[in-house]
C-alpha cells in the first residue's frame, strides 16, 4: 500500500472475499498469459517525498532559468510579471482538480470563470465569439486552417512569413492530414509583402494567415493585407500577442474573421514552453464551427442564472467524426490564470501596460541600434519586440553575454530564418528597467566589439 | 424556519465585469523610466486602438472574494469521490505542484539555449524512458498537448510511415465502443472512420473486424482494456490481422492506469500509443486542462516522430550531452510550438519517481481492486437487478452499467440518477457512454478511493434506487441542494450568449 | 422536495482520527542509510516509548478531502466582509504570502551567523526605521509575537525603566474601554490594575483620571483611537498629567490603522507603543495568529529594549553590516526564543513598500470613511432608533452600537442579531465590547470594503430589524445555514472534552 | 485610491453626502489640530507589485540559507521536510485569513483542526489536556512558570542549565514581571546535575524545568530528576522536542505536570525563527490554569456535533485581570501546519522519523568522534543533537567550513556557554544524508587540520 492509496490488508481481504477471488492476480487473468509481465518494470523503486523533491531539485537547478539570467529572449512567449493572486487562485483545489465541466449543477466556479474569459478575449479582440482556449498558439493556428477548410470548403492557405515559425510549421503537419495546400508569402522591410500576398491570394484560397505584430516584432498593416482575402471571399486569421491589444487596433476592427494567439503572456509562467493555452475568436458567422469548449449562459428549473457547456454538438464526444475539431481536454487552468491575471490588470492597467511595452521597446530600439556592430533589421512599427543585426556570429554574442553578463539578450533569428542569421530578437517586457536595457546594448557592444577583434571578453 | 434554498442557490450569479466600477484597479505598474511621448509618435495612428477593452475595473480584495467564492461552486477531486469513468480521476499530489514551480522549471524560457537547460532537457528524456518502459515501446514524442493531440500524431505518423512505403490508405478502423476523440482524429487526419462491433464479451467482433480489415486500411484504433473496462483477449491476433493487412495498430493510453506494469501496449503488438500524463500520471485535471499525451512508438514509426525530439549525445566524453533534435528528414513536423507543456512533464515524472516500479504496479492493483469491489456491491440485491452491469465478467479498473432496467422499471433515466447522486455528495459516474450500452453509466473509481468511500457510493445508488420504489419525482426533479439546480442546456445551444453583455 | 438541511449541515463532523484505519499512511521517508540497531542499543530502555502515539492513519488523499472540506466549514475575510471591530480584518495581500516564502526568508536558520544572514537582518532594519516613522517614537523591537506580547514588553520596559531610577511603583492605569489583554498584561507584569472612567464624549473622564494619578502610578495604557472608534481630545493632557507624575505613557496600537499617516503616537507622548502587525499591516489571522507586536519607544525606554536588537553598524568603511546587538547591560531581557516572527515581519515590509507613504495615509482615510458613512447609513431611519451609536460624533476606523433599545422594544439581544447576521452571509462584528456599552456591537469595516459591501450590510441589519417587528422568533433561532447551528458554549466549558477520545 | 482599496471618487462624494461632510479631512478634526501631521510620512511613495517582489528578493538573496548551505545548525529549530500538503492547506483562504473563531457556528474548520491538534499533542505527551498552542517555546516555559505560581502560591522556580539558554532567559525576564525567583542548577556529563537539582528544590519551589534531551542534546533522567519536585509538591515542566516523541518515553510517562515545546520541527519552516507555535500540555488538574485558547466538543441546537472555544473564562477577553495569561492573538495557523505534517506522518511515519533520526544521529556521532581534533562534549545517550569539542577555535572552523564547503556545521555553544567554548551542537534531521554526514566529518576534519597548522584551508 502507497501512500497515495488506502487498500490495507484487511481491506483487500474483505473486498476479494466480496468479488469472490482469492487474489487481485486472478482479476487480472483476462490479460492472456503472454502478455502479462512477469518482471517488474526496469524503473526504481519508488522514493519518499523529501527525495523525490531534492532530485527534482537538482535538475531545476541545472537550469539557467529567468531569476538568473536577465531575459530578453520572447520568440512568442514573454517573461511578464505574474501578480500572486493568479497563484493564489488557480492552485485552489476547487479550480486545480475537477474534471472538465459535464455536470454543469456542480461545476459553476469553473463555467462561469470560462465566460468570463471568452467575454475577455472578445473584448481584446474585438470579435464576438470566443472558445474557451485551445492547446496553445501554433496549434491554434492549425485549428483555424481546419474551421477556414470547412467553412470555405477550399483547401488553400496562403501564410506570411511572418507568421510564428513554429505555427506555420505546425499548421503544415496539420494540413498534410486534412489534405490542404500551404503557401507562403515573403516579408519586405520587416513586414509581409502586400504585392506577393495580393498576387498569391485566389478563388482557392481558404484563408489568409498574418501574424502582428510578426516574428519580426512588425505591427503589420492588417486591414490593407486582408483585403485580398476579402476580395476572394477567403477567411482572414490573425495570430495577436494578447500584451498588446491595449494599444494596438484589435483584429476584430481590421477585417479579422479569427484572432488567436498564443496566451502564455496572460497569467502563465514560462514553463520551458507549457502548458499555456490558445485563444481562438471569431465572428459570429463562425459559432458553430468553433473548436473546444464553449461555456454559455442559460437557466436553472427556478430561473437562477447559470452556465453550461454550449453548442457541444460541435464536439467530439457527441458528434464524433463530424465534429469541428478533435479536441478534449484542453487548458483550462491557464486560461483561468488569464482572466485573473486580466481582472487584476483592469481595463486601465491593461491598456498602461500595453503603452509602457511600446515606450520601453522604442527606447530599447533607439539604445541599441546606436551600438556599434548593431543596426536595425526593420523600421517598421514596433511594440514589444524588436529585431536587429548583429555585426559578428550571432550564437557565439549570446554565449558571451549570458556568460560575462548574465544576460539572455534574445532569439538567434537565423534559428528560422536563413535569411536573417545575423539577426536578433529582442523582447521587452515591464520587468526589463532601463538599467537592464541599458546594460544590455553595453554588453552587446563589448561582445561585438570583442569578437571583432577575436577577443575572449 | 424553513430552508427554502441553500446559501449557495440565494447567492445569484454575477460577473466580475458586472462588479466593475470605472476607476477601480488592482495593478499598480512600474514607472516608464524612459521617454514617454505620445503613443502615436512611435505607432502610425491608424494602427492603434481608440478605446481600450472593458476588462473588469475591481481592486484586488474583490477579485480574491469573487474566484474564492467561484471556486467553491465547483465540485472537486479533493473533496469528494469522483468515479467519472474513463477520466482516471486518481489523487493530485501537491509534491508535484512543488516542484513544479520551482523557478529553474517554471522560469525556464521555452527557447533557452540547450546547453542552458540541461536539466529541463535531462528530466524530458528520463520521462521519455520511463514512457518507454511503461509501454514496452522504444521511442517516445512528448510533444503533443493532450490524448486527442497524440491520436491525431498517431494518424499523422500512420500516413507518413505509410507514405515512405508509397502507400496511400483511406480508412480507420475503430470499434463502435471508441472514445468520441478517435473518430474526431481520423476525420481530422484525413481519413474516413470505419466502426468495428463488438462481441458478447465485450471485446472486437473478429468477424467484423476480419470483414472490414483490407488494403484500405491504414490503422486500427484500440482502447485496452477498452471502455468497457475490460481487457481484449483477442488482442494478438486482432495486431497480427492488422499487421498482415499492412496497418498499424494505435493504443488510445486513456485506460493505461489499469494495466502499469501488469502488461505493456508494445508487447501486445501496438507501434503507437498516446499516454494522458493528466490520467494514469497525476497530472490535476484543472477543470479541463492542462495535460500532456505523449506518444510511445515503434522502430518503424521512430523515423516520423515530431520535431523536435530530446535526445541524449555523448558530450565529447564529458558525460551526457541533453539536446533538441531538430534534423529530422522524414518527421510529420512540429504539432505545437516549443517542446510540449513541460509543466506537465515535471509533475508526471516526480509521480513516477514517487511511485517507482513498484508504486505503478500497486497502482494498477489497486485500481482493478477498487473497480471490482465497487462492481460486487453494486451487483447485490435490487441495484443489481435495476442497474446490471452490462457485459457480466471481472473487469480491469472500471466498469460499466445499463440504466436501462431502472428506466423502464422505475421511470428513472441515467441522467436522473446522476443528478440525485449530486444531492448525496458524489460526482456522477460517466452517462450514455460507450454508446454501445444502453442508459450506461460507466464507473471509474481509480486506486485513490477508500473502501469506505467505496461503500458510502454504493449505499447511495441502494437509496436513491428505494427512493425511486415511491416514484420517478424525486430523481427526476434533483438535484436540490446544488449551487444551481438543472439547467437547461438546450437554450444554450439554440441561443447561445457566450459573453458578457456590456451595458 | 422540500430542504431540511443544508449539505454542510448533513455532513456529520468527523475528526481525522475517525477517519483513521491501521496501516494506512501517507509519508514515505528516506532509507536510514546508516546502521539499524535496534534502539535499545542506543538509548536505555527505560527512556524508551513503549507504543507510538495514537496519530492518524490515513493516506494522503484522504488528508487533503479532510481538510479541504473541513476549510469550507470556516467563514473567511477572502470570501465575505468581516466587520469584526478591533481585529481590523484588511485585505491580506497574496504578494506578501510570495515574498515570505522565498527560500532565502523561508529557509534560512535563526542561528545563522549574521554574515550570512544580511539580507533578513536589513530587512528587520528597515522595518524597524519604517514602524519608528509610523510612530514617531526613535527606537523599535521586533520582538514581540503579538500586541498582548507588546503590552507586557512595555510593562516590563515600565518596570525596569522605573527600577533604574530607583523607584518601585504598583499600579498601572487603564480606562474601561481597554481591551482585555491590558488589564491580563498588567496583572502578568506584577502590577495592580486600577480602571479609568469614560466621559461622555467616549473618551478618559479627566477628573477621574487626575484622581487616580499618583506616586504609585507606573504606567497608563491608552489606545487611541479608543475601542469606541474615538479619538481622546485630551490627549495632550494626559501625558502631561501621567509624565509630571512619573509614569510611563504605553499606547496599545491595535487601531494605529486609523491614523497612519495622520497622527503618530510619540508625538501624542506615548512613550512606548505596539503595534499588531496582524491588524493595520496586513498579516493573515490565520484563525488566530501567528500575528506580531512590535513596540516603539522613546529615548528614554531604549535603554531596556528586549535582546537581541537589530543594529546596523559601520563595517569599516566597507558598507553597512546588520548585526544582532546582545551587549545591552539594562535590557530587560529576551521575550522569546531567537528574533522575533521573522516571517511576519517580511509580509508587512512587503505592505509597508507598497503602500508607501502615500499609502498608509490613504489606507486610514478609507477606513474612516468606510466607518464613518456605514455609521450614517445604519443611523437613518429604525436602525437608528433601535440601534444608536453609543456616542454621538464622528468616529474614526470604527464604531460602537448599542442594542439596549432593540433588546428593549423587539427582544432581540445583540447576539441574536449578530447569529442572524450569519444567515444573511455577514460575519458580525464584535460584541459585548467594549463592556461599557450595554448590548455592544463594534464595527470596523477597514479601507478594504467597497461601498457595495457597506450598503449591502446596512441594508441585512435592517431587514433583521424588520423581521423582529414580527417577533423575535426568528433571531432568537438564528443561524439556521451555518453548517452548525447554535452551539452549546456552557457544556463545553463545564465538562470540558478537549480532545478525542480513543476508541 | 490604491489597488487594495475600491472607494472610486463617485463613492466618496455619495459617501461624503451620506455622512454630512465636504471631506475625508474634516472626519480626522476629531486629533488636535497640533497632533495632525502636516508632512507626508518619511517613507518611499509606494510601488507596484513587481517592483516590492523585486526588492524582496533581492533581500532575500543575500541570506545563507538551508537551501544553499547544508544545515547542521539546530539549537531548537530544525531542517526538516515539511511536505507539500501542509503549504497547501495552510495557505487556503479559508485558514489562513479568519480570525480566532469567535463565532463557532461559522469557524467549525478552524475549530475542528484546534480539537485535533490538541489529541495530538496529547498523545505525543501522554498527557491529556492541551491548547491550541502558544508564541513559541521559549514564551511557553515562562506561562508554564506563570501557571505554576498560580497552582502552588509560590515563586520560586529551579531550572536545569540544560534547559535551553533562550527558554531560561525568557523566564527569567517574566518572572521580574511576575515576581518570581529562578534558581540554575548546572550540568554533568551533558545531563542535569542530579544531586544538585535534589538540593536545590524546597518547600517554596512552585516548579522544576527540565529539558529532555536537553540543549546539548542528552536524553535525560527526567523521573529521576523529577522525584524531588514531586517530593516537595513543586509542578514537574518537562521541554521536548517533538520529533522525538516517538520513541522517547513521553513527559506524561515520566511524571511531568506540564510538557511543552517549540513546535517549529512540526510542520514549520525555519523563517529565520518565526513564526512557529509552543505546545503546551498538562494533567487534568491544571486543565482551569491552562493558557491559551481551548477547543472543545459541543452540541448544537438540532444535537449536531461541534466545536468551541471551552474554558473562555480562563482568558483575558472575559477574565480581564484574572485570567490565567494575557495571550490573545496567538500561532493558529501554525499549529494547524503541525497537525497537517503529524497527519501525513501517522502513526508508522512519526515512529520510524524518530528511529530514523536516533540512528542517524549515532552514526553521525561515530563518525564525529573519529575526527582528529573533534570529540565528544559528553557521552549520554542522544536523540537528534549531539555535542562535540573542536581543537580548534569553533567560529573560525565555523567559518571555513560554510566558505569552503557550504555546510553549517551547527551552533557554537560557547555563545550561551562559557564553559563550552570549544563546544558545538550538531544536529540531525531526516533531510542530513548519510553522506552530508560524511562530508561534515570530512570538512571539520580539515578545518581542524588547517587551523592547527595556521593554514587557510
Ligand atoms: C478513452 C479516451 N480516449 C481519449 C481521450 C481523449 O484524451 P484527452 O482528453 O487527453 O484529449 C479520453 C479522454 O477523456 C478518453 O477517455
Ligand atoms: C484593542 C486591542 N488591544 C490589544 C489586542 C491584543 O492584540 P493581540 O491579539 O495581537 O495580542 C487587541 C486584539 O484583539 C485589541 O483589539
Amino acid at each position: 500500500m502507497s501512500r497515495y492509496t488506502s487498500a490495507t490488508p484487511a481491506d483487500r481481504a474483505e473486498m476479494l472475499a466480496a468479488i469472490g477471488v482469492d487474489s487481485v492476480a486472478d482479476l487480472f487473468e483476462q490479460i492472456p498469459a503472454p502478455l502479462r509481465l512477469r518482471e517488474p518494470l526496469a524503473l526504481d523503486e519508488g522514493l519518499g517525498e523529501a527525495e523525490v523533491f531534492e532530485r527534482l531539485a537538482a535538475l531545476a537547478a541545472r537550469n539557467g532559468d529567468a531569476d538568473e539570467e536577465v531575459c530578453f529572449v520572447g520568440a512568442g512567449m514573454y517573461d511578464h510579471y505574474v501578480p500572486a493572486i493568479v497563484d493564489a487562485i488557480a492552485q485552489r483545489s476547487e479550480f486545480l482538480t475537477p474534471y472538465t465541466p459535464y455536470q454543469p449543477e456542480i461545476s459553476q466556479g469553473g463555467l462561469q470563470v470560462m465566460f468570463e474569459f471568452q467575454t475577455a478575449m472578445s473584448e481584446l479582440t474585438a470579435l464576438p465569439v470566443s472558445n474557451a482556449g485551445l492547446y496553445e498558439g501554433p496549434s491554434s493556428v492549425a485549428a483555424a486552417g481546419y474551421l477556414a477548410m470547412g467553412a470555405t470548403k477550399r483547401r488553400r492557405f496562403v501564410v506570411s512569413r511572418g507568421l510564428h515559425p513554429h505555427s506555420r510549421e505546425t499548421l503544415a503537419t496539420y494540413a498534410v492530414g486534412y489534405g490542404a495546400e500551404v503557401v507562403e508569402v515573403g516579408l519586405r522591410g520587416g513586414e509581409t509583402d502586400a504585392e506577393a500576398l495580393a498576387a498569391a491570394v485566389d478563388a482557392e484560397t481558404a484563408a489568409v494567415f498574418l501574424q502582428s505584430p510578426n516574428f519580426l516584432g512588425a505591427i503589420e498593416r492588417v486591414e490593407t493585407l486582408g483585403a485580398a482575402a476579402k476580395e476572394h471571399g477567403a477567411l482572414l486569421v490573425v495570430a495577436c500577442d494578447p500584451m498588446t491589444l491595449g494599444v494596438l487596433k484589435p483584429p476584430g476592427e481590421q477585417g479579422a474573421d479569427i484572432a488567436l494567439g498564443e496566451g502564455q503572456p496572460l497569467g502563465n509562467r514560462l514553463d520551458f514552453g507549457g502548458p499555456s493555452f490558445g485563444f481562438f475568436c471569431a465572428t459570429e458567422e463562425q459559432i458553430r464551427r468553433m473548436p473546444g469548449r464553449i461555456a454559455g449562459e442559460t437557466e436553472d428549473v427556478d430561473g437562477r442564472r447559470g452556465f453550461v457547456l454550449a453548442l457541444q454538438t460541435r464536439e467530439q464526444h457527441i458528434r464524433r467524426e463530424k465534429a469541428t475539431h478533435n479536441i478534449c481536454t484542453a487548458q483550462a487552468l491557464n486560461s483561468l490564470a488569464a482572466m485573473v491575471h486580466l481582472a487584476w490588470l483592469g481595463r486601465e492597467g491593461y491598456r498602461e501596460l500595453g503603452e509602457l511595452l511600446v515606450r520601453r521597446t522604442a527606447y530599447a530600439r533607439e539604445r541599441l541600434a546606436a551600438v556599434p556592430g548593431v543596426e536595425l533589421l526593420h523600421e517598421a512599427p514596433v511594440a514589444r519586440e524588436l529585431a536587429v543585426r548583429l555585426d559578428a556570429p550571432v550564437d557565439r554574442v549570446l554565449a558571451k553575454v549570458a556568460a560575462a553578463r548574465g544576460i539572455a539578450a534574445g532569439y538567434p533569428l537565423g534559428r528560422d530564418y536563413p535569411e536573417y542569421d545575423d539577426g536578433l530578437l529582442v523582447a521587452i517586457t515591464e520587468r526589463r528597467t532601463k538599467a537592464e536595457i541599458d546594460d544590455l546594448a553595453e554588453a552587446l557592444g563589448a561582445a561585438i566589439a570583442a569578437e571583432r577583434e577575436g577577443v575572449a571578453a | 424556519m424553513a430552508l427554502t434554498e441553500t446559501p449557495m442557490q440565494a447567492e445569484a450569479a454575477r460577473t466580475i465585469y458586472e462588479r466593475s466600477k470605472p476607476g477601480r484597479r488592482a495593478a499598480v505598474l512600474p514607472p516608464a523610466e524612459v521617454p514617454e511621448p505620445p503613443l502615436a509618435e512611435l505607432i502610425p495612428a491608424e494602427l492603434l486602438r481608440d478605446e481600450p477593452p472593458r476588462l473588469p475595473e475591481v481592486a484586488e480584495p474583490e477579485i480574491v472574494r469573487h474566484y474564492n467564492r467561484l471556486s467553491r461552486r465547483n465540485f472537486d477531486l479533493d473533496s469528494g469521490f469522483y468515479p467519472l469513468g474513463s477520466c482516471t480521476m486518481k489523487h493530485n499530489p501537491r509534491l508535484n505542484e512543488r516542484v513544479a514551480a520551482l523557478p529553474g522549471h517554471a522560469r525556464l524560457h521555452p527557447a533557452q539555449d540547450p546547453s542552458r537547460a540541461q536539466g529541463a532537457l535531462e528530466l524530458m528524456w528520463l520521462l521519455q524512458r520511463s514512457l518507454a518502459e511503461i509501454c514496452g515501446l522504444p521511442h517516445v514524442s512528448l510533444q503533443p498537448s493532450a490524448g486527442s493531440h497524440g491520436e491525431l500524431a498517431g494518424l499523422l505518423l500512420t500516413r507518413a510511415y505509410l507514405a515512405d512505403r508509397g502507400e496511400e490508405r483511406t480508412k480507420v478502423l475503430a470499434p463502435d465502443t471508441s472514445h468520441g476523440t478517435n473518430p474526431a482524429s481520423v476525420t481530422m487526419a484525413g481519413y474516413e472512420v470505419v466502426k468495428v462491433a463488438t462481441d458478447e464479451r465485450g471485446g472486437v467482433e473478429m468477424d467484423d473486424l476480419r470483414a472490414k480489415v483490407d488494403e484500405d486500411v491504414a490503422c486500427l484504433m484500440l482502447t485496452n482494456p477498452n471502455t468497457l473496462g475490460l481487457f481484449d483477449e483477442n488482442i494478438a491476433e486482432i495486431a497480427a490481422l492488422i499487421h498482415a493487412a499492412g496497418g498499424t495498430l494505435y493504443y488510445d493510453g486513456a485506460n493505461l492506469n489499469a494495466i502499469m506494469g501488469h502488461s505493456r501496449p508494445g508487447d501486445m503488438g501496438f507501434d503507437i500509443v498516446h499516454v494522458n500524463l493528466h490520467k494514469s500520471f497525476s497530472q490535476p485535471h484543472g477543470g479541463g486542462g492542462p495535460g500532456a499525451g505523449p506518444i510511445a512508438v515503434s522502430e518503424r514509426i521512430e523515423p516520423y516522430l515530431p520535431r523536435p525530439q530530446v535526445v541524449r549525445r555523448d558530450n565529447n566524453g564529458h558525460g551526457p550531452f541533453y539536446d533538441l533534435d531538430l534534423d529530422r528528414p522524414k518527421s510529420i513536423g512540429r504539432l505545437r510550438g516549443f517542446q510540449g507543456n513541460f509543466g506537465v512533464f515535471v509533475r508526471s515524472y516526480a509521480y513516477i519517481l514517487s511511485l517507482g516500479a513498484d508504486g505503478l504496479a500497486e497502482a494498477s492493483e489497486t485500481a482493478v481492486l477498487n473497480a471490482n469491489y465497487l462492481k460486487a456491491r453494486l451487483a447485490e440485491g435490487r441495484a443489481g437487478e435495476r442497474l446490471p452491469v452490462a457485459f457480466d465478467r471481472h473487469c480491469m479498473h472500471e466498469f460499466v452499467l445499463s440504466g436501462k432496467p431502472m428506466k423502464r422499471e422505475l421511470g428513472l433515466a441515467t441522467l436522473d440518477l446522476a443528478k440525485r447522486l449530486l444531492d448525496y455528495g458524489f460526482h456522477p459516474p460517466t452517462v450514455y457512454f460507450p454508446l454501445l450500452v444502453e442508459e450506461a453509466l460507466m464507473i471509474e473509481p481509480t486506486e485513490t478511493e477508500t473502501k469506505e468511500s467505496l461503500d458510502a457510493f454504493a449505499e447511495a445508488i441502494v437509496r436513491i434506487l428505494a427512493e425511486a420504489e415511491e416514484g420517478p419525482e424525486v430523481a427526476r426533479s434533483a438535484p436540490y441542494t446544488t449551487p444551481v439546480r438543472r439547467l437547461d442546456e438546450v437554450k444554450a445551444t439554440r441561443k447561445p450568449v457566450v459573453r458578457q453583455v456590456m451595458t
